[in-house]
Order: structure tokens, then C-alpha cells, then sequence
């Protein structure tokens, strides 16, 4: 646990996990710390010139006050012009990026992404589709077509500086070509609902060749599980059971507020039940929990969930387990 | 005089005219009407500050220490409604504003005094049905209420809400009307526009806003409110209706509220460091020009608020430019305000203690929106952390700075006692400095990414989110502590005179507390302002 | 000259003034209020302009304008109430207030009828919506407009007709000085913008997309 | 000042043109008499000429608020192309 938090701590100090991961990024930076400098000035001034009047001025003090009523417009006007052409600058520098940041480039591989409470499908131009996840190759320009099912979500990549609105009903894009390989946090970033906090994932930026072998591997097994995330969903289990980020179930799991055992990591591992005996989660184990939870109660937890015998389909059981299997390698 | 007199010992004073309960809820009087507002608004302050430190609580944790996200969610909601229009809009017009005003203009009261009354029953019943809305049943929309959300996709009590913060629009509006008209038709003989002084012209900038603004919400509530109920309307893109529109015609208010609720500050801020600078306010006509420029720019910038929302890029363009507009005449205040203190004969009682803060945070909350103003930056910075701690430092480190300055300044006025002022400097030290350490964290998480609204987060941003928790117990210990020296001052503290702070101004030449009248004679204005004579020896104390 | 009724006031000129001054300030407001939903209509003509054609289409143009008539006379009327008033006529003042009330009252009738022969035809925006062409979700966000708009109007002259029953009620009673002319003024200066604000309404409703 | 009989009579001539415009499809004509009528209405029977400044300010302020919503308002659908996506469609037959 300290340990944790000091590895965490030095990682966001530093902010190590942000560093600039697209193109784009470095110039949104380079902004951002032209910005920052100037506000040091500025801030430098006000609080210094506050702090020297305050005690040069102060109550009793025998400095010179002679010429405090002098004519006040040649200063007001000066600074007046002064902040506009500065003004002027940074909103031509920022109106300059943010233009460039709407106009994809011809070449851009284009990836369908839909939003939806709470999660997140992105589908390849070959087909491959994912979850709350998203597969780019290095030095690319991708640009992604995003729409929502429901309520309005934002598209947001921290490390590449970039966010959009994702509207339903209508078509809006986002584009960038990551320049270092690595795995950055995606979130939604527009207030969506109960699971808002939830709803994110990881990008995940490949060299080409390694890109190649992702596409040619998840073109055929993705479908069930992905399909089985979707129900996941549906069905509400979500709601109650931690999936699919192995550092918030880890998280929550050492937290009395949870109400249900996280799933990430059970599929083929020994678990104890609160009669004291310990099973090995297979597809059986899986099923039965599904359709007759009270049957086998997770120890440590009191048995909530409703039973699904009868709510779920045959085939949504077997999208559903292949889901929860493909958790199982996320310990 | 004694330190343990009772109410029956004073001077008549609209403190003691007539003491029943009836007396004081049907009271037309200015002075008592503020005192409602007080304790209202007072109570909503705590209980949105409550939400908040719940927040912050939960937020320890990487996973949420506290509640579910549900919770969670409905948590912020509170937050957010209560604080936005229970607390900053109305705060320092409606309770500071309305007792100062009258006074400042040499008015025996307001222009419209019943419907001042009737504004106070509209906000205590619009308030009162939207936190029957935030318990029963929650609210889990945030205080934005966007669609489609808040319209199909939630089953707290978005309807009812709506209704309350509709109602209590209403005594906002009036409240406006009342103002604008008094400030025009009942100054004192001789007063005129330039010798008034700033807190009455930002008073006036901001009931412009109110009069002008708060309709469109209104209209934009009921829209809400009609596809709600009906399940179509004109938000609904199912049907070709554009979510975007709910987003303008919101910001086409809410971004202008937020200078309703910083606009008077800086009325409050300038009287406050021109009284303990002893000295005039440097460049008064251009500061009461730059409130009124805000006045009327800040209804011409709402669209940056939607900089990735999926507005045309060009809209986007003039939002950016028109919000640098706006920060113009912010900035020349700052520069003002340094002006008087330059040369001045300053003092440290814990009014200028709290108004210079407010100068500090304000200055800070003001840098930081030239980088959300900026569209580069924007795009990465909205939506985060760095929105949260940039309007915090502009609505709590400036706008609440600013409400205690004020609170503190005319607190001898208003209740005809003084208060500990040791104490009082003591609390504002506690604030500036817990201030800074809850919300400096959270430009740092800002830039790291951070979302804001998050019941939960990836634990590498733990470490700042602990650091702005911890800053937050010590904000909480600097706004209780006032709770109780000023409560002690109510009963125990010293009697105030005339004028303590040997301020200028018409409300200093009234008695303390003033008589239900406000003025034996109506005084009749021969000069400007700030007219503050050289102090009579360099080390004099002035009162004691 | 008489005595202004509030302390703050220096004369009961003063306060009159002071009181129309207010209800201006009010209309300002006003004007915001029903500006938003001209705001929204503006919208939909830009971005559905068949839409909101196939829902023009559909709205009653004729009793619609019978009652542009009905609530331009009613403005007439009040206008002469006014001037009776400010000649100290007392009882005809409240005779032109109460006869402007009944043309008012007349407006809410006929908009009753209308708004009763829209539902039979299948003009509610939700499930069961009638028209059919081009962009029939264009025509039910325009519908949507129309019942909003309408009703808030709607509003609008139920409680003007409230409040020129306290306004004839004022002027028949008392002698014709001071706050009773007031009342009558301003009553006058509300009733008449809600005139306006239907002037507005009537061509965006009925007029200006018609095919 | 000229009696509200005959503002009257001028605002139902006004009218009649407005209906006949629509009829006739001459749209402008509809859009050009509106705000005629709205000027008569406030004229003769608002009496804005007669008002103080200070009235004739609010109401030319509530005017430009307007006038500020629906320009800068309304400029972001026209200078906007909204690509449709498919969604589920309610209650349309």
C-alpha cells in the first residue's frame, strides 16, 4: 500500500504517465508553457508589487506619498493596450491549433467509434472491432468518425492533448498521429450517467509490424467477447461487478464499499466461498453464478444479485461467458 | 456603555423597532429582508459546502472511498445547484447589496420595497422545492442539466428541480428590476452618476445581467422541462433536434451569471482597499466602465464553454476572440486595485486582510482563463480538473473572499457590533492558505488529464487529489471559524459607532445599526467618492 | 400635489414615474423571455427549413388571425382606458379595462378552439403525429415550438386579464389620482407588449414558412 | 398625437396585408409588416415617444440583448454541416 502510493506519487509528481504521445500534443504544450511562463510574470508583478506597496505604504510608514493624485489615464490606457495585444497574440496562437486539430489529414485511416452508457466500441476498417479499447499503429494519422447511442460522451486522450464532444445523432471526428509507442488511459469526458467515472479504456499505440499482428489476431475471437461486453452491460451487471481494469478492481477490492466480487482475474482460478469451501471458476461454476447466485456465495459477500435463469438467453450466456473468460487473464 | 447590554438598551434601530417573528417575515424593511437573505443563503452555503467535502472525502481513494458512483454523482449535483443558485448568485446583492444600496444612495429604501419581500419568499420557495428535489429522490444531472441526458436518460427529479430554480429566477429578476430602478430614481441630492460610488455601479452592472439574462434560463428550463414530461421536444435528436441548442441557450445565462456573482465582489473589493488605503480609487471611471463593459461583453462570449462540444469551428473562433475581450476590463481592475494601494496609507484590519486575498486568487483565476480561452489549450484543458480549480479560484477564492471582505467591512453597520479582529485576520490567513492548497492540486490534475466528475480515477492521480483533500479540511476549519467570532459578536461584541473605519460614504453617516428610516435627514452629496483626507498625524491610531 | 404611499419617494409623481419605470424594465426582461423562443424557431428555420414549412402548413391561419384582430382591438380599448383614466374618468376607464378583459378572454377562447381542432388532427408533437412530407421530424421539433410558445402566451394574457380586473376594479373605486391612474398605465404598458410579443408570434406561427 | 382610432384602423389594414402576403406567397411582404404593426402598437398605444429616456433605454437595451442571441446565436447552425447518424427513430409511422 505505501509502496504503491510512493511509486504513484513519483509517477504524478512528475507526470511521467503524460508526457507528450501525439503530434499534436507537443505544440498544445508548447502553448500551454508559454502560458504558464507568462502567468508566472504576471503573477510575479501583482503579488510583488501588492507585497512591496502593502509594507513600503503600510499605515505610520514616512515614505513619500507626494504626487498619489496624479493624472491616472496615461497608465490606463497603456496597460489597457498592453493586455489587447497580448490578448491578440495568445488568441491567434491557440485559434491556429485548434483549426489544424480540425482538419485531418487525406491519408488518415478512418475508425468508427460509438459511445454508449458506459462504454466505449471502436471498429477498424478491416473489421476488427474493440472495447474500451484502442488499437493504433505509431506514426499514422487516424482519424476517428464518433457518434453515441444515448446521452452525449466525450472522446478524451490526456496524452495526446485531444477531446471531442460525441453527439447522438450526428457524426463528429477527432484526429492524431501518436508518436510514441505506449498505452495511455482514454476517458469520456463529458458527464454521461451513473458509470461516467467508468466509461474509459486504454489507447494503445503500436510500431507498425506489431500493429499487423494485432489487426491479423483479433480479427476472429473479438466478436463473442465483444459482443459479451455489450451484455454486460445491458444486463446491469456492471452496475455491481468490477471488469475490465485490473487497476480500479484492484483498487476497489481492498474498499468495504463494494458490493459485488470483481470479475477480472476469476476465470480458471480457485475461489473461496463462504461455506469454506473453494472451487476452480469454470464455464459450470460461471453459469450456475449467473442463473442460481445464491447457490455459491463469494466469501466475504452477501448474496444480492437476482437470479438470471429465464432473463438470459442461451446464446447471450455463451457471449457473456466468453466475456467473463477473457477477463480471466487480467490478474 | 457596557459589553452586556441587551437589544432594549440601543438606540431605536430597525435591529429592535418590533421583535415578533411576523415582524420580520412580513417586513418590507431593506435592512430586515437582507438579514433573511443572510440567514438563507448562509445556510445554503454550508450545505453546499457540506456536498463538498463529502466530495473531496470520497476522492481520497483512487476507487472512492465513500459512496457509490450513484452518490457520487448526486453528491456534485447538490453541489452544484445549491452552491451556482442558491449561494454565488444571489449571495452579495441580494444580503450585502440590499442593505448597502439604499444606504449608499442616501434612500430610505428600495424603489419597490414589497416586491423586494415578494423576491425573498420566491427564493426561499424555489430553494426550498429544488432540495426537496436534491433528497428526494437525488439528482444525478450535474448542475448543467444537459440533454439528452437530463431529459430521457435519468430518473432522478429533474422536473422539479427545474421548477425550483425557475422560481427562484424570478426573485432574481426582480431583485434586478428593483435595483436598477432605485439606483436610477432614488439617489440621494447631489449624488451623481460619478460620485457613486463603485459597489452601487457593480451592483448595477450586475442587476443588467439578472434583468437580461435570467429570462432566457428561464425559457430554457421550461423547454427542459416540456420534453421531460412529454418525451419530445426540441432537444431531441431522435427526431432532428439538436442538443447543441439546449447548450447555447444555457451558457447564453449561466456564462454571464458568472459575472453576477464576481461582479459585486469587485464593487465590494474596491471600497474595502480604498477605505483601509485611506487614499481614492486610482482610475475610478475607468473601473466603473470596465464593470459595465463586463456587463455587456460577458453576454457575447458564452460559446467557450463549447469549444469541443460540436460547434462550428468558425462560432469557435469568435467565442475565443470575444473572451479575450472580456478579460480586458477584468485585468484593468487588477491594475486599479494596485494603483490605490500604491501610496496609500495602508492598514491591515481583516476586511483589507480578505480583499487582498481576493485580489491574489482573483489574479490567478483570471490567468487561467486565458488558457481555456485559448482553443489549443482548450481542447485539452476543458473538461478536466483545470476547469474546477479555475472557477474556483475566480467563485471561492475570489467571489466568497470577497463576500467575507464585505461581510466584515459593514458587519458594525449592519449589526452595530464589532467583532474580534484579531480573529478575523486569523480566519482569512486559515482560507487563503487551505484555499490554495485544495484547489492549486487540481490545475496540476487538470493538466495531467484528470475528468472532472469522476467518482473514481486511476491511481496515478491519487497523490494531488490527497493534497487538495487535505487542503480542504483546513478551507472548512477557515469558514467555520467565522461562524463563531462573529456569533460572539452578535451577542457580546463591543458596540460599533458611527463609522469605526472612518469610511467614506453614505451608509458611515447613518447611525449603527441604522434606524428602520435608514437617515434622520436625508443627506444631500457634495463630493465624489472616496474623498479620504490626508490621516491627521502619521502614526495616529484612528479608533480605540 | 398628493402623497406618495412609499416613504422613499419625494412625491407621488415621483413614484409613478418610478413605478412605469419598473414595468419597462420589466418588459426588457420580457422581451429576453420570448426573444429565447424566437431564438429556437430561428434555429429550426436554418436547420429544418421544410420542416418547419410542413408544420406552417398545418397551423389554423384563420383563426389565427381573427385573434391577431381580437388582441389588437383589445390594445386599442386599453389605450382608450388609459386616456379616460388620466382624465380622472373613473367608471369608464373601468368599463374600457373590463371590455379589453373580455376581448382577452375572447383570445384564450378561440386559442382553446384552435388548440383543441390542432389535437384532433394529430398536431401534438409526440407518438400519433399527423403531418406527413419532408421532414416530418422537422415539423414535430416545429410543433413543439408552437405548443411551447403558444401557451406561454397563453400565460401571459390569463394573468393580464387578472390583472385588469384589478385595475377596473381600482379605477371604479377610488377618485381618479394618483396610484389608480398608475395601475392603469401599467397594466396598459404589459397588456400591450403582450400584444407585441403576439405580433411576433403570429407571422413565425402562421406566416412566414407558409407554402 | 394621433387618436388610437385611427392607429387602429392602420393596424388591421396591416394585418389584412400580412394575411394576403402569406396567401399570396409574397414572404417578405409578411416578414416587412410585422414589425410596422409592432412600432404602431408601441408608438400609439405604449406611448414611447412620450416616455422618459431613461424607459425608451431599457426598452432599446431589451431589443439588443435579442438582437445579440439570435445573431451570435443562430450563427453557429448556419456556418455548421451536421453529418446525420443513424439512431433509433420514435414514434414516426
Amino acid at each position: 500500500m505505501i509502496q504503491d502510493l510512493l511509486t504513484n506519487a513519483i509517477s504524478a509528481i512528475t507526470g511521467l504517465h503524460l508526457r507528450p504521445a501525439s503530434s499534436s500534443a507537443r505544440e498544445t504544450d508548447a502553448l500551454l508553457f508559454a502560458l504558464i511562463g507568462g502567468t508566472i510574470l504576471v503573477l510575479g508583478l501583482v503579488f510583488g508589487l501588492m507585497l512591496y506597496y502593502v509594507v513600503r505604504y503600510r499605515h505610520g510608514t514616512k515614505a513619500s506619498r507626494d504626487g498619489s493624485d496624479a493624472k491616472s489615464w496615461r497608465f490606463e490606457i497603456s496597460w489597457t493596450v498592453a493586455t489587447l495585444v497580448v490578448f491578440f497574440g495568445l488568441f491567434v496562437w491557440g485559434a491556429d491549433l485548434y483549426v489544424r486539430l480540425f482538419q485531418p489529414p487525406a491519408n488518415a485511416i478512418r475508425i468508427a467509434v460509438t459511445g454508449k452508457q458506459w462504454m466505449w466500441k471502436a471498429e477498424h476498417p478491416g473489421g476488427q472491432s474493440e472495447i474500451n479499447a484502442l488499437h493504433v499503429p505509431i506514426n499514422q494519422p487516424i482519424e476517428l468518425l464518433m457518434t453515441s447511442e444515448d446521452v452525449i460522451h466525450d472522446f478524451s486522450i490526456p496524452a495526446f492533448r485531444i477531446k471531442h464532444d460525441v453527439l447522438p445523432g450526428r457524426y463528429t471526428s477527432l484526429w492524431f498521429t501518436a508518436v510514441e509507442p505506449g498505452t495511455y488511459n482514454l476517458f469520456c469526458t463529458q458527464f454521461c450517467g451513473t458509470d461516467h467515472s467508468q466509461m474509459g479504456g486504454k489507447v494503445v499505440v503500436m510500431e507498425a509490424p506489431a500493429f499487423q499482428n494485432w489487426l491479423e489476431t483479433s480479427r476472429t475471437s473479438v466478436g463473442l467477447v465483444a459482443e459479451g461486453q455489450v451484455l454486460f452491460t445491458r444486463y446491469g451487471c456492471s452496475g455491481c461487478h468490477a471488469a475490465g481494469q485490473p487497476g480500479m478492481a484492484a483498487a476497489r477490492g481492498s474498499l468495504s464499499s463494494v458490493r459485488a466480487p470483481p470479475l477480472d482475474g476469476v476465470y480458471g482460478h480457485p475461489v473461496p466461498l463462504n461455506d469454506g469451501t473453494v472451487v476452480i471458476a469454470d464455464d459450470q461454476y460461471i453459469r450456475d453464478s449467473i442463473l442460481m447466485p445464491a447457490r455459491q456465495i463469494v466469501a466475504g459477500y452477501a448474496n444480492q444479485m437476482p437470479p438470471f435463469a429465464g432473463v438470459v438467453s442461451e446464446g447471450d450466456l455463451v457471449r457473456l461467458l466468453a466475456y467473463i473468460k477473457s477477463l480471466g487473464a487480467n490478474r | 456603555m457596557s459589553r452586556t447590554s441587551t437589544v432594549e438598551d440601543l438606540p431605536p434601530s430597525y435591529l429592535n423597532k418590533e421583535n415578533t417573528l411576523f415582524s420580520w417575515l412580513c417586513s418590507t424593511d431593506h435592512k430586515r429582508i437582507a438579514l433573511l437573505y443572510f440567514g438563507s443563503i448562509t445556510a445554503f452555503f454550508f450545505l453546499g459546502s457540506a456536498g463538498a467535502a463529502l466530495m473531496r472525502l470520497n476522492l481520497i481513494s483512487p476507487a472512492g472511498a465513500l459512496v457509490s458512483h450513484e452518490g457520487y454523482n448526486r453528491l456534485f449535483t447538490l453541489h452544484g445547484v445549491v452552491m451556482v443558485w442558491f449561494f454565488l448568485v444571489p449571495a452579495v446583492p441580494v444580503t450585502l447589496g440590499n442593505f448597502i444600496l439604499p444606504l449608499m444612495l442616501g434612500a430610505r429604501d428600495l424603489a419597490f420595497p414589497r416586491l423586494n419581500l415578494l423576491s425573498w419568499y420566491l427564493f426561499i420557495t424555489g430553494g426550498l422545492i429544488t432540495l426537496w428535489a436534491l433528497f428526494w429522490g437525488g439528482l444525478n444531472t450535474g448542475w448543467t442539466f444537459y440533454t439528452p441526458l437530463s431529459t430521457n436518460y435519468t430518473n432522478g427529479h429533474v422536473v422539479l428541480a427545474v421548477v425550483g430554480i425557475f422560481i427562484s429566477g424570478f426573485s432574481s429578476i426582480t431583485t434586478g428590476v428593483n435595483f436598477i430602478v432605485t439606483i436610477h430614481r432614488l439617489r440621494a441630492p447631489g449624488l451623481t452618476w460619478y460620485r457613486l460610488p463603485v459597489f452601487a455601479w457593480s451592483l448595477y452592472a450586475t442587476s443588467v445581467i439578472y434583468v437580461l439574462g435570467t429570462p432566457v434560463l428561464a425559457m430554457t428550463l421550461i423547454l427542459l422541462a416540456f420534453e421531460r414530461i412529454f418525451h419530445v421536444g426540441v432537444f431531441d435528436s431522435r427526431i432532428g433536434g439538436d442538443p447543441l441548442l439546449f447548450q447555447h441557450l444555457f451558457w447564453f445565462y449561466s456564462h454571464p451569471a458568472v459575472y453576477i456573482m464576481i461582479l459585486p465582489g469587485f464593487g465590494v473589493v474596491s471600497e474595502v482597499i480604498t477605505a483601509f488605503s485611506r487614499k481614492a480609487l486610482f482610475g475610478y471611471k475607468f473601473v466603473v466602465w470596465a464593470s459595465m463593459s463586463i456587463a455587456v461583453i460577458s453576454f457575447l462570449v458564452w460559446g467557450h464553454h463549447m469549444f469541443v462540444a460540436g460547434q462550428s469551428i468558425y462560432s469557435a473562433i469568435v467565442f475565443s476572440l470575444l473572451s479575450y475581450l472580456v478579460a480586458v476590463p477584468s485585468a484593468i481592475k487588477v491594475f486599479n486595485w494596485l494603483g490605490t494601494l500604491h501610496k496609500g496609507h495602508i492598514q491591515f484590519e481583516a476586511p483589507m486582510l480578505y480583499a487582498l486575498g481576493f485580489v491574489g486568487l482573483f489574479t490567478i483565476g483570471g490567468l487561467t482563463g486565458l488558457f481555456i480561452a485559448a482553443l489549443g489549450t482548450d481542447v485539452h484543458l476543458t473538461q478536466t480538473y483545470f476547469i474546477v480549480a479555475h472557477f474556483h479560484y475566480i467563485m471561492v477564492g475570489g467571489m466568497v473572499s470577497a463576500f467575507f471582505a464585505g461581510l466584515h467591512y459593514w458587519w458594525p453597520k449592519i449589526t452595530g457590533r464589532m467583532y474580534s479582529d484579531a480573529w478575523g485576520r486569523v480566519a482569512a490567513a486559515i482560507i487563503f492558505f487551505g484555499f490554495n492548497l485544495t484547489f492549486f492540486p487540481q490545475f496540476v490534475l487538470g493538466y495531467y488529464g484528470m475528468p472532472r466528475r469522476y467518482a473514481s480515477y486511476p491511481p496515478e492521480y491519487q497523490v494531488w487529489n490527497v493534497l487538495s483533500s487535505a487542503g480542504a479540511v483546513i478551507l472548512a476549519i477557515g469558514y467555520l471559524t467565522p461562524l463563531f467570532y462573529l456569533s460572539y459578536s452578535l451577542l457580546r461584541g463591543t458596540r460599533a459607532t458611527e463609522n469605526p473605519w472612518e469610511a467614506t460614504g453614505l451608509e458611515w453617516k447613518t447611525s449603527s445599526p441604522p434606524q428602520t428610516e435608514n437617515f434622520r435627514h436625508i443627506p444631500t452629496v457634495v463630493d465624489g467618492p472616496y474623498n479620504y483626507p490626508p490621516p491627521h498625524s502619521p502614526a495616529a491610531p484612528r479608533h480605540g | 400635489m398628493a402623497e406618495p404611499r412609499g416613504f422613499q419617494y419625494a412625491s407621488a409623481a415621483h413614484e409613478t414615474d418610478t413605478a412605469r419605470a419598473g414595468m419597462w424594465l420589466f418588459l426588457a426582461s420580457e422581451m429576453l423571455f420570448f426573444g429565447a423562443i424566437v431564438y429556437v424557431w430561428m434555429v429550426l428555420r436554418i436547420t429544418h427549413p421544410q420542416g418547419v414549412v410542413l408544420g406552417t402548413s398545418h397551423t389554423n391561419l384563420i383563426l389565427g388571425s381573427i385573434n391577431t384582430a381580437l388582441l389588437l382591438t383589445s390594445s386599442f380599448t386599453l389605450t382608450l382606458g388609459v386616456m379616460r383614466a388620466r382624465a380622472g374618468q373613473g367608471a369608464a376607464a373601468a368599463r374600457c379595462c373590463l371590455l379589453t378583459a373580455g376581448l382577452g378572454v375572447g383570445f384564450l377562447a378561440l386559442k382553446g378552439l384552435e388548440w383543441g381542432l390542432d389535437l384532433h388532427e394529430g398536431l401534438w408533437p409526440g407518438p400519433g403525429f399527423a403531418p406527413w412530407g419532408d421532414d416530418v421530424g422537422g415539423a414535430r421539433l416545429f410543433m413543439c415550438f408552437y405548443w411551447v410558445a403558444t401557451a406561454l402566451h397563453g400565460l401571459h394574457m390569463v394573468i393580464g386579464v387578472g390583472l385588469l380586473a384589478w385595475a377596473a376594479r381600482l379605477a371604479w373605486r377610488g377618485p381618479m389620482a394618483g396610484r389608480h391612474v398608475t395601475a392603469v398605465e401599467v397594466v396598459g404598458l404589459y397588456w400591450s407588449f403582450v400584444d407585441t410579443v403576439w405580433l411576433v408570434m403570429y407571422p413565425l406561427i402562421y406566416l412566414v414558412a407558409r407554402p | 398625437m394621433i387618436h388610437p382610432v385611427l392607429a387602429w384602423i392602420l393596424l388591421m389594414l396591416l394585418l389584412a396585408v400580412e394575411v394576403l402576403a402569406a396567401l399570396l406567397h409574397v414572404g417578405w411582404l409578411a416578414w416587412a409588416a410585422a414589425p410596422v404593426m409592432i412600432v404602431v402598437v408601441a408608438l400609439m398605444f405604449m406611448h414611447v415617444a412620450q416616455e422618459s429616456p431613461l424607459r425608451r433605454i431599457f426598452a432599446i437595451t431589451g431589443l439588443v440583448w435579442i438582437a445579440i442571441l439570435l445573431s451570435l446565436g443562430s450563427a453557429d447552425f448556419a456556418a455548421r454541416h451536421n453529418y446525420p447518424a443513424p439512431q433509433q427513430v420514435i414514434g414516426v409511422r
